[in-house]
């Protein structure tokens, strides 16, 4: 299973990956970070939709997600 | 001697501080007093906080930058931690207890007046009026000019297009002087 | 001139000039975004264009100075506007105006350097606005408001200034007064008479032998002349020194500072005035030319002196020229990068006041 | 499970860990990140000179973490000669925006263009000057208001956008010039690849290399990020077509050859 | 005889009568001449305010009897912009040499020419730095030996000639963008007819006129006036082909359309 | 250093600063073309590229300025050369380079101004050269050589001090300077140090954090911080100002004077010492800093000073300010545009003399 | 008959016009005029072979020549 | 007294007066003094007339341009209406009398030696050497250095690539010196 770390301390909040994940599956949530921006998660029931596209990780211009792929879905994928 | 005061308005960028110095200046202006507003801004003007700097004169003013001021109104935490040390004693700090824990308000060395501005703000229908109630209670507490004049100032800051919204801001202001006893 | 109206609106500095330039009759602005002065082209961008003007946002500060040259060969009021390190940039362009004479206003809001420095208030800049930082030995009159008011005033008599001696004039802000609000009399001037560079302005040879602005001069002698002429005109402009006293009178000591650290030293002087020490200050509103017979003329009562720049000491050696012979002056600096405040002024000024 | 996932993607080395203090969906982070992806995966860390520029992103010296100098606004392509030609052996690095490059620094760009200098320039096109708080930029388009065009631009007045990646194409010294955008992850991809090629005719001594990437300005657009990068697909690059205008390394494409 | 002769050529009116401090053989005379007779033919004289700029040709305004004004070395299009602007009624004209032009002034040029001032500008293409004795110009053709390319001017080092009249042609608000030579009577009254292009979209408001003429520099080449002339026929117009690059009065047309 | 080799080759001035720069490791040239000092670039595109360095064309003086400051950042011994409107146009740039302490010499053949001038000699630059013309507090070292011989040895020196100070230095000379032929002692320089500047220049981060030059300060106090240190730089500076006496000693007079001027005016006062008069000679060789404590010396010693100056009195400043207190100093001025002669300097010199 | 006339104390000698001259009649005098120029000049033998055609003149770089065109040759020419 | 002398020599454009400038300069040196050489130009430097400025010193040289000199070559007839004038009281001027109306040429303020240089360099095959003929007059009508240090340095204004007209130049160099009586 794939999957994506959110730094907080890092997200501004931008919603650019929201936009740019395929599975729809990040969203804002309702924390406010240090800096008083919105960060975003991935809510618990939709965890095991990320296909560690890393769609999002490109698109954040604030290097704010860490993704982890499956070992079996890179297999699959290369 | 002569009438003099002196405060910063310092919080968020988008709590609209320099919007409430533009208009206690205004009000100062209607009073007769000569009147300097100065806005600080970093180049680092993404996001972060914003203060400004008005002081009140019968005299001509010399400074328009003030390092201590008189009084301080501080709509967020982090505008506390720069400014409260720098109030002079015995000055006049508006806390918008909303957001800053009332705990870290200093209570012996300067008069601390703690205003749920927010919390107000949101009961009078509009949370973005936070500021309104902070400069209402400032004018109250300091008794330097009468809330008339802000109130009538009002039309200067506000732009015709928003004009509908002065009675709500009048009222936003009301409730912050009645705040402070 | 219909001077002060009743009326008066709360603005920047920034926006100050740039409704003093209209009201001057400035019919042009060329410009180049820089902070801390960028109100003042998005002033012009909207009001300029709307009172039928021009405005062009030039491609650098070398175009806007060079745009400047050609609309005041053409006898037009025009204006740019920019700080530090594009005003550096200005410098050929500013020589080439003086060399042919051309009018110009100029405003400087100097920003803290050398190099990008910040983009807070400094006074950095008063060497190369008063000495000339082109190449040779042109001067520009220089302008030194202290307030918002002053602001519109003197951009006012920039203009009238710049087509009288046929010179650019700069106006020499900080990010202080571009950024303050005061209450402005917005006041208008008498219209730009028609006629104004009627005899020498660019227009097309219609009726008469064509005009030429040039600078460059290579007959025998030639460019000589026309450097004697340019310094018979600078020794006329002596006549423009303007200056504020505030109660030099009995003071001992007279404090020198322009600008808005002239008006945090007045807050200083006052403040110490209250604890009855005998200081006073002196601000020159000109630059250049400097207002020296007038400092002379305190240096001859016997005080003493002290110059408080916000910057590494440029103007004490006017001060310290002017009033050679009779005197000397202390230097105080506020470095650059630092806000200067009113007490910090306090511990100097005693210090000078008791002899060092 | 945990051993059984791989770290995909993660932080380039080079890109010092810390906050950055652009706005909020502000794509200069985005460039950054990729010029930083490519000096570690071509390993040039260690002898890259960074030229940076006047413009909100000259504070790219506190992010990627080589050695860099602050070159005067517009003239990052002549500071950056004066890099090479006493350091040849270096991987010198430009970074401008528009109104650096375009306007103020256009006859810098140009003349380090045309004699073929072997640097890389990264030019990030946002309409608009970010720094200054949003004045007109050469490549302004019609019709978008900016604090100093504030009925917009019209071409009549203040003439139309310059499109830098095909001027910069025309002349002899450029060995590769392409125009990308950060909008969408595809996108973003191909501007990584045009961002290699780039790098790689300085690194074979080809010439000058030049990218041009669309970026949104959403502070100065008055636009939230989500809108403002809808704005890039529908309004820039009808405008600035995404393409490959000059390589040396291959025959030559049109605009469009590179995916929109 | 004398009754029934014509006089069909003579100097123009608003040509001073006096000598020129050019070198025998030069053509700045030719082009001087050219302007001159346009600005008759136009009746353009009493409301044209001349922008001169820096090199041999800075005493335009000693010979051509209209308002003019000195513009520092490169800076003509910023100054024409300016006169223009404070007084669109007039017409402006700038003449300016490679250096001046092509070098220091790139960026002042492609922004007036981008901005689609109503000026019009004769640009005089010798391929050297003529007046101040000979150096290397953008222009100056690859092999050709200079003062400050005294092995000739390389690719490698010097970066190719740069073709303004092209360059000049992709920008938005030019109107008129052509070559022309001074070399032969053919293309000397070509010359012509595209200078009068480029006075016309002046004078109809369409936008920004331009025209390059290539010209020889006898001295500095080392060649004597008539060796100077073959010289352009034979390197200088293979590499800066005659023609016009861009007419908005008429649809475009390529190199070569333009009689050689 | 091995100095003064016998052999003695008659050169220009400008070739004289051509090839000291190379004796001195230049390994750089940045320039664009302007009279009167074409033959540096023109020497330097050959020899420069002989000697395995770069010799670069720039699109213009902007240029020039702002690829001496990479190639400095980069440590490298690098130069450029221009005249006076050139110079003008690299004010921003230098106040860059001293901003971020990047060292860099530039070399200013002044011609007359202001604007275009003309292309003789002129000392009309002093002002922008020695209180910076740029932006900012910065200075620059400026040396003044009065014969070829000068001219080599002072631009070697001119790459030491830039190196020991990270400060960019300037050389003023003028048109006399750069044309006049004299023998030269070409001597050799010890070679560069390879581990010069090895502590600070940017050659990518190998086994060590990355560096970073930059002139912008935006943290509270920072840019305070780098002004303060920048002025203690200029305060350590003094220690080389270094000038020439001639026939001070019994003067009543002491005539001040730099670069080709100082010769002319030593002319006449040779000839007037042959007539019988007190008169002597001090010449500044560095204009920045200022030799102020040796003239303040003379100045106690009770002599008076004329200042002589190819312009409309700018170095005359930096003698009042020197000796301000003890004496004063009288002005004589040849415009630019007119040749100083020996002949001319006589009546003013014997008029200050007089005491006038 | 077409005729040229050479303005002395303009010409420079560059010799331009001789190149230019389809009916190849202009040549350099052996005159020297008062900035020290060899003039050019159409021999007597040849001055009936110029036909006006002022390309010489178009040619000229210094406005040196001025050209009459008879008025039959005119008449013949349009 | 200490030996001291200067020179302006001047002419047209081609007549090679800056080379001889430079070559007399070069025979002082060799001679141990102290020499400066400065060239005038214009930047109307298209034709037109040169002339330069050479001095000859034991002592340090002060101003390398001089106003009024003590010798004057004059290669043509501008340079002669713009120099004779200047030219000091007893001083030596050689005139170029091929080029000049000797009627010109001033007798009693001043020692003119007329040198019909382009017929002496015509004579010996060369008429671009009439420069030379009129060095050598100078240098013998002045006596201020030895003819032969003129002629030995030669070799250092004659580039190697023309090395075979060294004898030429000599002869010409000498002939000019037969005129002077
Ligand atoms: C000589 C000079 N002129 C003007 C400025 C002010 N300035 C700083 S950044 C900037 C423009 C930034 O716009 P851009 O290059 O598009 O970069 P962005 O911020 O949009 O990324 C300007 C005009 C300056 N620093 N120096
Ligand atoms: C700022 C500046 N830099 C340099 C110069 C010196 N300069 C005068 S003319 C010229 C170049 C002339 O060449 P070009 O423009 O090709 O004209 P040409 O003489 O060949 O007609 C230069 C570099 C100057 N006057 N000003
Ligand atoms: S890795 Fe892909 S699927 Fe997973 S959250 Fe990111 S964009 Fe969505
Ligand atoms: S793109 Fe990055 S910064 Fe923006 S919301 Fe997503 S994680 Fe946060
Ligand atoms: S202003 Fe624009 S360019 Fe600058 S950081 Fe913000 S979004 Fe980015
Ligand atoms: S130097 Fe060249 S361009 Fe200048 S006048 Fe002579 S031939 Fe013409
Ligand atoms: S007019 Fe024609 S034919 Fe007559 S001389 Fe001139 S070129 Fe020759
Ligand atoms: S072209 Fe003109 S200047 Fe040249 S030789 Fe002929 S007439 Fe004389
Ligand atoms: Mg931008
Ligand atoms: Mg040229």
């Amino acid at each position: 299973m794939s999957r994506i770390v959110v730094l907080e301390d890092r997200c501004k909040g931008c919603l650019l990956c929201v936009a740019a994940c395929p599975a729809g599956i990040i969203r804002q949530s309702g924390r406010f970070n240090q800096n008083g921006y919105k960060v975003v998660e991935v809510p618990d029931e939709d965890k095991d939709k990320c296909t560690g596209c890393a769609s999002c990780a490109i698109t954040c211009p604030d290097v704010a997600i860490r993704v982890y792929r499956s070992k079996k879905k890179e297999a699959a994928d290369d | 001697m002569s009438r003099y005061t002196d405060v910063i308005i310092a919080g968020f960028g988008g709590q609209g501080v320099l919007l409430i110095g533009n208009l206690l200046a205004y009000a100062g202006m209607s009073q007769g007093l000569n009147v300097t507003y100065i806005p600080v801004y970093g180049v680092e003007m993404r996001g972060g906080t914003a203060n400004c700097t008005v002081v009140l004169s019968e005299d001509e003013i010399g400074s328009p930058i003030i390092h201590r001021p008189e009084g301080l109104i501080v709509m967020n935490r982090p505008s506390l931690d720069k400014f409260q040390p720098r109030l002079k004693d015995h000055g006049v700090q508006i806390v918008n207890s909303s957001l800053i824990d009332q705990e870290l308000a200093e209570k012996d060395r300067v008069r601390s007046v703690l205003v749920p501005a927010n919390e107000i703000a949101d009961r009078i229908g509009n949370t973005r009026m936070a500021n309104m109630v902070a400069l209402g209670a400032y004018v109250k507490a300091t008794g330097f000019l009468p809330l008339e004049a802000v109130i009538t100032s009002l039309e200067k800051v506000i732009s015709p297009h928003y004009k509908k919204l002065i009675p709500k801001n009048a009222e936003a202001i009301r409730a912050g002087a009645e705040c402070v006893k | 001139m219909t001077r002060k109206s009743p009326e008066k609106i709360f603005i920047k500095g920034n926006e100050a000039i740039a409704r003093g330039a209209i009201a001057a009759g400035c019919k042009c602005f060329f410009g180049y975004p820089i902070t801390p002065q960028n109100d003042i082209p998005e002033y012009m961008s909207q009001a300029l264009v709307e009172a039928g003007g021009e405005f062009v946002q030039a491609e650098s500060e070398v175009a806007s100075a060079n745009m400047l040259l050609g609309a005041g060969a053409c006898g037009i009021r025009a204006m740019t506007s920019s700080s530090s390190p594009g005003i550096s940039l200005m410098q050929e362009a500013i020589s080439y105006m003086a060399g042919s004479e051309i009018p110009a206003v100029i405003v400087n809001m100097n920003r803290g350097g050398p190099g990008l420095g910040d983009i807070g208030p400094s006074q950095g800049d008063y060497f190369q606005s008063t000495r000339g930082g082109g190449h040779g030995d042109y001067r520009t009159l220089v302008l030194a408001p202290a307030s918002c008011q002053e602001a519109y005033d003197l951009i006012i008599k920039a203009f009238d200034l710049a087509f009288k001696y046929r010179n650019p004039v700069l106006i020499l802000g900080d990010a202080i007064l571009g950024n303050m609000k005061e209450a402005v009399s917005p006041w208008k001037p008498a219209p730009v008479d028609p006629a104004e560079a009627a005899d020498w302005r660019l227009e097309g040879a219609k009726g008469r032998g064509p005009r030429l602005h040039k600078s460059l001069y290579l007959h025998e002698g030639e460019l000589a002349g026309q450097n004697k002429r340019l310094q018979e005109k600078y020794l006329a402009m002596q006549a423009e020194t303007d200056f504020e006293l505030y109660r030099t009178e009995d003071a001992d000591l007279v404090v020198c500072a322009y600008g808005s650290i002239a008006r945090i030293a007045k807050s200083a002087v006052r403040k110490l005035r209250k604890e009855g020490l005998k200081v006073g200050l002196f601000r020159p509103v000109n630059l250049y030319p400097f207002p020296s017979g007038p400092l002379a003329e305190l240096a001859g009562q016997g005080k003493r002196f002290l110059t408080i720049e916000h910057n590494l000491g440029q103007m004490v050696e006017d001060v310290r020229l002017s009033v050679r012979g009779l005197a000397d002056s202390e230097q105080f600096s506020v470095y650059p990068g630092n806000l200067p405040l009113p007490d910090d002024f306090e511990e100097p000024i005693k210090k000078a006041l008791a002899g060092k | 499970m945990q051993a059984q996932e791989r770290l995909v993607f993660d932080r380039p080395k080079v890109l010092a860990d810390i906050p950055t203090h652009y706005c909020p969906g502000c794509q200069h982070g985005v460039a950054h990140r990729l010029a930083a992806e490519l000096i570690d995966e071509m390993k040039l860390a260690e002898k890259t000179i960074c030229v940076t520029s006047i413009g909100c992103s000259v504070f790219l010296y506190n992010y990627l973490l080589v050695d860099s100098v602050e070159a005067p606004h517009g003239r990052a392509p002549a500071t950056a000669t004066g890099v090479k030609r006493s350091r040849p052996d270096k991987f010198v690095l430009t970074y401008q925006g528009d109104g650096d490059l375009a306007s103020i620094g256009m006859a810098e760009i140009i003349h380090c263009a045309n004699r073929g200098e072997r640097v890389s320039v990264i030019f990030v096109n946002n309409t608009v000057y970010g720094m200054t708080g949003g004045q007109m930029a050469p490549t302004t388009l019609i019709g978008q208001k900016t604090t100093t065009c504030p009925a917009g631009r019209s071409r009549e007045h203040e003439g139309m956008p310059i499109r830098m990646a095909e001027l910069i194409a025309q002349l002899g010294g450029t060995a590769y010039s392409a125009r990308a955008a950060l909008n969408t992850v595809k996108n973003i991809r191909s501007a990584k690849k045009a961002m290699k090629k780039a790098f790689e005719v300085q690194t074979k001594g080809l010439g000058f290399g030049f990218v041009e990437l669309l970026a949104t300005c959403p502070t100065n657009w008055r636009l939230d990020p989500v809108k403002a990068n809808e704005r890039v697909a529908g309004e820039m690059i009808p405008y600035f077509p995404l393409g490959v205008f000059r390589d040396q390394t291959a025959p030559a494409k049109g605009p469009a050859e590179v995916e929109k």
